[in-house]
């Protein structure tokens, strides 16, 4: 049995997926990047070898991803995390037309083809004004844990109108409104509702076509599923594994090497 | 005992003075904002009246400063961290005419005119690129906290070039030079050199005229000063010790004095008429 | 439908506070429901997007003139048809039509900047009705200006009636100019009470009731002016000492209301450009005569001065130095849109002159779409503390 | 062409490219020597400059966009910036006025040599913020400054031709601000205007212009036989500062001559060419060489670039003056060319739709730039329109021209790179088919 891995080495959490022939997932690991991105890359590597108990002589092929993709050295080949999360996405949800990827510092709209290419995308440009990144400075701000941001969004009555400014000064912005009387979940549910409207308007850059799959770090957020249903008036599809989605992707790509099936995109451009 | 009280309630530090009639410090003291300001504030003057033996009774006015200036309900009135910075700056220079204060968010530039009086100003863009927040996120992502900086940035000959483009997105440059195997000082010390060349552009909008004296949280790190005057290729003041910190809290004091001797020639005006 | 919040017709008895509050209602709403109705009654509406637009050419074929002026909206859909470096009025004036609250016959651009020829085409991608440019000229000073842009005009009133299904004669023209100089008399005695005794109407009292001409038919506009303007004189209000300051920076998009509320209780604005696009004639415009060349002729020889019009006799700096003074003002606000390439080229020729002329200022910069003014108190309060006190 | 010896064809390729840079140091020259002299200059603009008016009186001309630019591909735009910042521009306004600006404070001090003050500015609405630029100059120097206004298209579906009564007026238009900058000029210069003059000068500019018109024709064989990002700039900088004089139409002429030899002997831009491309807006100055290569280390070509057409000012149209009435025939020149400028970017997806065929193209890359608005506000929305129209992909990348400040490296080529995946991918999955 020949194994397949991705390494997404993101700015602020490394990815690792193993799969096995039959395109299942045999391993994950994910750990933070930290300073040093090629010890990263191969810890989650070799976190993610150990978790299934498979030989690095075992994986015929890895392909590495994201930000730090160039500092996977023990990787064959690079892939972008655009097509990754494009390619991952339609291989969790083969109906999918449209990737809606929020990450640390990026969100990205892609439209992709049934088979996982991307056909066209778009991603923030000029800041990270508006990305997910706003909500852990809101969450930070507030005290309240990651996980539990949506829910209390959720509680929400009357939102606050949130101008999407800078990610950095979130904070004080929150900061200002909860000095304004406003209630911690009424200005959650505007962030939320803040960001999901930059989200949107790139995605109707790339063409909203259902159905679209929410994928990153964000997509565990419920309260931002919620928001984002309720702007599009139909549900995302969020997989488990949604922050593993580019580490998936780029485990397919080496597995089409593996099997021969087709030849990675960027190996093919850059050989 | 008659004492003038400056609180300069600022996005992460509550700083308070307390000024006697000569100008003099009393007291003073510093706590964290958090985000029950009014707190933070009252707390803030209890500790510098502590230090001076004082109580409050003996603030005969009391002026705020800062962000959470209008958060203090017992103020007799607030001013902007401009004014009180203008004044403070001049108590401790007297030749002051450019003040520059970098806080965690904001950073700000202005020009004073003879009287200490703030002539003409200029704030940072509403984009974090330019402001403590910018170094405090260098800094942690490389694994150093906010009081390491200054001593890590001495180690440093050799700055990283750093674009600032945005605070985030400078994470991933900072990736890029981390793995291409620049030292975290030396790309700590290009953060800052980023930084400081935005504020040096901030102080030639208004029209920066010697001696130019720093105030403001960050310019605590002793490196800061020192780019500064490279950068501008002048020197600059800087208040000694912790004291760069206080430099609203001070110029809301003495702003404070000033109105209270108003205050008095007032009462006895209104005194001197009622009885005649 | 939503009924329009202000009934023109019942104005009588009511109180300047009554009245106030509805108009601000009326100019909140973004649902834009005195344009839900016009349509409803059959009849056919002109956007127009600033700043330079002859109303009355519109108003002539009995189409209503509406100033497009962004709206305090998500710009949702619109978001996807710009980027990022931007101004926020070109992407909101634009999500009115794509969201589909605003409904148009006619949507007509100038070229006063290069984003806004752009509006024009993009618009033209997105609707189902015409899209024009009016092309101003650029060159005030050529010798042929003015017959080119009555031919312009012409050009203009021929797509009008098109659109109407009618010919427009010159006595349709003259009779709107009539209704327009009168509009535009009213304006300026609400600036002359600004101007006078800022103490009886705040900023954006005086905003909401100018800014309700963009709505609403201007013969409605004239009544609710004549109603109010005496209700305004006769307020027993006490003057306060506070700055008096020209606000400029308002030509095009607008500052959030709240912004304006923030300025009006530190300082007195005695004079603006604010929404200059309604009143931009300065003088009547003569009833005798080729109405066409008459309103080119105003374009040309009587309109106020902007960072978009270019007139080698009227250098902007001279023109603001002079509306201070007319004012009679200590000190300006210098501000533009983010974004906005001429607003900002212009602060620059602006500040100099204001330094020159040993009057304060300070500059600074606004989005429509912005919720919080902490920046911009700590800068008017540092700036009057300066002047008042310290 | 095919007939040509080994040796004639390896001093043919190439020359555009060498001539045009010997050529562009030689008018830098002539500027530094006219700024020596403490002469000066007529400023004007490469979307319509009016070189046929001024040529007759012999003025030398700056095109401030060109000095501009010039200071980012020599990595120094940003000290330039930066000093006009300093002084109250904001760091939203073009990047190409304030390092003019920047330049004008410096008294003309620039990385090529000395650049002479502006003595007379004339300028067309082809982009407004010219306008509010000349306005800087004016104050600066107490010049005159010429708006030659050219009305451009008023609708999509509505372009007036000669014989329309819209285009007759503006026309009229044109042709009377013509004989006012002509009287201006003679006013000025103190001489009189010189019809057998212009003649020449339109002879030479209708002989660029056919070139011009013919080379980028001749980018429709594969391989492509220039880029039109690299090389196309060289040429565009000959086409605005040579333009009306004999040296620019030889130009033209002989590049005509190796893009000819070049075609026929199938010598193309890169050792392989996958992706034949459309570039859409401004190059990216502050790193330019490695901006394309990362479009180069793909195979990715591109073939040709709205900038080819709208900063020659039209002349991609290959308008050609009728030498027996030339004063009618500028005015109708100025208008229909000018206006095309401002067309490939206000109006620019159905141009972009028949490069499609017409080049054979398989990507568009869009660069919308923070300092410009002219070519950059409605980039977005032609983009999706074009999309609308036709399956091809394109990329959508924001930077700038001038300020590296906004300028990621990084983020970049990570876009192009998955621009490249896709382009690649769907190649592929069509061969598959």
């Amino acid at each position: 049995m020949a194994y397949a891995a991705g390494v997404d080495v993101g700015s602020t959490q490394t990815k690792a997926v193993l799969l096995d022939e039959s395109r299942q997932i045999v391993a994950r690991a994910l750990i933070d990047t930290g300073a040093n991105v090629v010890k990263a890359a191969e810890n989650a590597y070799v976190e993610a070898l150990q978790a299934g108990r498979i030989q690095e002589e075992e994986v015929a092929y890895v392909v590495g991803t994201g930000y730090g993709r160039y500092r996977v050295t023990f990787g064959n080949t690079q892939v972008t995390e655009i097509s990754c999360h494009g390619r991952g996405a339609v291989h969790i949800f083969p109906e999918t037309h449209t990737v809606l990827d929020m990450g640390g510092q990026d969100t990205k709209a892609i439209r992709v083809s049934p088979t996982g290419e991307i056909l066209d995308f778009c991603m923030n440009d000029k800041c990270a004004a508006g990305t997910g990144r706003f909500l852990g400075a809101a969450a930070a701000a507030l005290e309240i844990p990651l996980p539990d941001l949506g829910g209390t969004a959720l509680k929400a009555e009357r939102p606050v109108r949130i101008s999407t400014t800078c990610t950095v000064f979130a904070e004080s912005e929150v900061l200002s409104w909860l000095g304004r009387g406003k209630k911690v979940e009424d200005i959650l549910l505007g962030v939320h509702q803040s960001i999901a409207s930059r989200s949107i308007g790139l995605l109707r850059r790339v063409g909203i076509e259902p159905q679209v799959t929410f994928t990153g770090g964000v997509a565990k957020n419920i309260g931002m599923i919620q928001v984002l249903n309720d702007a599009l008036g139909f549900d995302v599809n969020v997989s488990d594994d949604s922050h593993f989605m580019g580490a998936i992707g780029a485990a397919l790509f080496a597995l089409d090497y593996v099997l021969g099936s087709r030849v990675p995109a960027a190996r093919e451009a850059q050989a | 005992m008659t004492l003038s009280a400056g609180i300069d309630v600022g996005s992460t530090y509550t700083k308070a003075v307390l000024l006697g009639e000569d100008d003099q410090i009393r007291g003073r003291a510093m706590v964290r904002t958090g985000f029950k300001l009014a707190q933070a504030a009252e707390q803030a003057l209890a500790m510098a009246l502590d230090a001076a033996g004082a109580d409050r009774g003996d603030v005969g006015y009391l002026v705020t400063t800062g962000y959470g200036r209008y958060q203090v309900p017992t103020r007799d009135v607030q001013v902007t961290d401009l004014t009180a910075d203008a004044r403070g700056s001049r108590m401790l220079f007297p030749g002051t005419h450019t003040v520059l204060d970098i806080g965690g968010q904001t950073m700000k530039a202005m020009r004073l005119d003879d009287r200490a009086r703030v002539k003409s100003f200029r704030l940072n863009d509403k984009c974090a690129a330019g402001t403590g927040a910018f170094l405090e996120k260098t800094a942690r992502y490389m694994g150093y906290t906010t009081e390491e900086i200054g001593p890590l940035v001495a180690t440093s000959k050799d700055p990283v070039p750093i674009s600032g483009v945005c605070a985030v997105f400078a994470e991933s440059e900072v990736i890029n030079h981390l793995s291409h195997g620049s030292a975290p000082a030396d790309i700590m010390h290009g953060a800052i050199v980023s930084l400081i060349d935005r504020s040096v552009q901030l102080m030639k909008r208004v029209q920066l005229q010697p001696e130019v004296t720093l105030a403001g949280g960050l310019l605590r790190f002793e490196s800061m000063a020192r780019i500064v005057r490279e950068r501008l290729e002048m020197d600059v003041n800087l208040p000694p010790g912790d004291l760069v910190q206080f430099v609203g809290a001070m110029g809301a004091a003495a702003l404070g004095w000033g109105r209270l001797k108003k205050r008095e020639s007032e009462a006895l005006a209104e005194a001197g008429q009622a009885a005649g | 439908m939503t009924t329009p919040n202000l009934d023109f017709d019942r104005l009588e008895g009511r109180s300047l506070q009554e009245i106030l509050s509805d108009c601000t209602e009326l100019f909140e709403d973004t649902s834009f429901p005195t344009l839900k109705a016009w349509r409803e009654q059959g009849g056919k509406i002109l956007g127009h997007f600033q700043v330079y637009f002859p109303e009355e050419v519109a108003h002539a074929a009995g189409m209503l003139p509406f100033k497009v002026r962004g709206a305090p909206v998500e710009a949702d859909q619109a978001e996807s048809r710009f980027g990022s470096y931007l101004c926020s009025i070109l992407k909101t004036s634009l999500e009115l039509a794509l969201s589909g609250e605003v409904q148009l016959d006619l949507f007509v651009s100038h070229p006063i900047c290069d984003a806004a020829r752009n509006l024009a085409a993009v618009w033209g991608r997105n609707a189902d009705y015409p899209c024009d440019i009016l092309y101003l000229p650029q060159n005030a000073n050529s010798r042929h200006a003015a017959g080119y842009l009555r031919d312009e005009y012409a050009r203009m009133l021929r797509l009008i009636e098109t659109i109407v299904g009618r010919r427009v004669s010159d006595e349709d023209l003259r009779r709107s100019i009539g209704v327009f100089n009168e509009n535009r008399s009213l304006l300026r005695q609400l600036y002359a009470i600004k101007r006078e005794q800022p103490w009886k109407v705040a900023l954006d009292e005086a905003y909401v009731l100018m800014a309700i001409g963009g709505l609403v038919p201007r013969e409605q506009h004239n009544r609710l002016l004549q109603t109010v303007l005496p209700l305004i004189e006769a307020r027993e209000a006490r003057p306060q000492d506070r700055i008096r300051v020209v606000f400029e920076g308002g030509f095009c998009e607008q500052p959030p209301l709240d912004l304006l509320r923030t300025l009006g209780q530190t300082c007195y604005v005695v004079d603006d450009d604010l929404l200059i696009g309604l009143r931009w004639i300065t003088e009547d415009v003569p009833l005798e005569g080729d109405p066409l060349a008459l309103l080119a002729h105003a374009y040309l020889e009587h309109s106020s001065y902007s960072p978009v019009q270019h007139d080698l006799r009227k250098p902007k700096e001279k023109m603001l130095l002079e509306r201070i003074q007319g004012a009679q003002a200590g000190a300006a606000i210098l501000t533009a849109a983010k974004m906005c390439e001429p607003g900002l080229e212009d602060q620059v020729a602006y500040a100099q002159a204001l330094e020159e002329a040993g009057l304060p200022y300070f500059v600074s910069e606004f989005e429509e779409k912005m919720t919080s003014f902490d920046q911009l108190q700590i800068q008017l309060e540092t700036f009057t503390e300066n002047i008042l006190f310290a | 062409m095919g007939t040509k010896s080994v040796q004639e064809g390896q001093e043919i390729v190439g020359r555009g490219v060498r001539e045009g840079a010997r050529l562009f140091r030689e008018w830098f020259d002539g500027m530094t020597g006219v700024a020596e002299a403490g002469g000066t200059a007529a400023y004007v603009f490469v979307m319509g400059s009016l070189a046929e008016v001024l040529r007759v009186f012999d003025y030398p001309m700056v095109f401030p966009e060109i000095h501009a630019l010039q200071t980012a591909v020599r990595r120094a735009s940003h000290e330039y910036l930066n000093e006009a910042e300093d002084h109250g521009y904001s760091p939203d306004i073009c990047g190409y006025v304030k390092a003019d600006l920047a330049i004008q404070m410096r008294g003309g001090d620039h990385p090529m040599g000395r650049i002479p003050p502006p003595g007379l500015a004339v300028l067309t609405n082809a982009c407004n913020t010219y306008i509010k630029w000349a306005e800087a100059w004016e104050r600066m120097y107490r010049i005159p400054v010429f708006t030659l206004d050219v009305p451009g298209t008023r609708r999509a579906e509505a372009v007036t031709a000669p014989g329309d009564p819209d285009f007759e007026n503006d026309r009229r238009y044109v042709a009377g601000q013509i004989d006012e900058l002509i009287a201006l000029c003679e006013q000025r210069t103190g001489r009189a205007f010189d019809l057998d003059r212009l003649r020449e000068v339109l002879r030479h500019t209708n002989e660029m212009s056919r070139a011009w018109r013919r080379v980028l024709e001749l980018n429709a064989s594969r391989p492509g036989v220039f880029n039109a990002i690299t090389d196309g700039t060289v040429y565009l900088g000959v086409a605005n500062a040579f333009r009306g004089t004999p040296e620019g139409a030889q130009f033209f002429t002989d590049l005509v001559e190796e893009m000819e030899y070049k075609a026929a002997n199938g010598l193309g831009v890169v050792e392989e060419e996958k992706h034949r491309l459309v570039f859409v807006g401004v190059p990216c100055y502050p790193i330019f060489r490695r901006f394309n290569e990362l479009f180069t280390e793909w195979g990715g070509v591109f073939v040709t670039s709205t900038y080819l057409w709208f900063a020659s000012g039209g002349a991609d149209l290959g308008f050609e003056y009728d030498l027996e009435r030339p004063l009618e025939s500028l005015a109708e020149g100025v208008l229909i060319s000018v206006r095309h400028a401002m067309d490939s970017m206000f109006y620019q997806d159905r141009a972009l739709v028949d490069s499609v065929a017409q080049y054979g193209i398989d990507g568009v890359v869009y660069h919308p730039i923070k300092s410009c608005r002219t070519t950059s506000a409605g980039m977005a929305d032609n983009r999706r329109a074009f999309m609308q129209a036709v399956d091809v992909p394109s990329l959508f990348i924001e930077s700038d021209m001038m300020d590296k400040r906004v300028v990621s490296e990084a983020q970049m080529k990570n876009r192009i790179d998955a621009f490249f995946e896709g382009l690649n991918a769907r190649r592929l999955q069509r061969a598959a088919v």
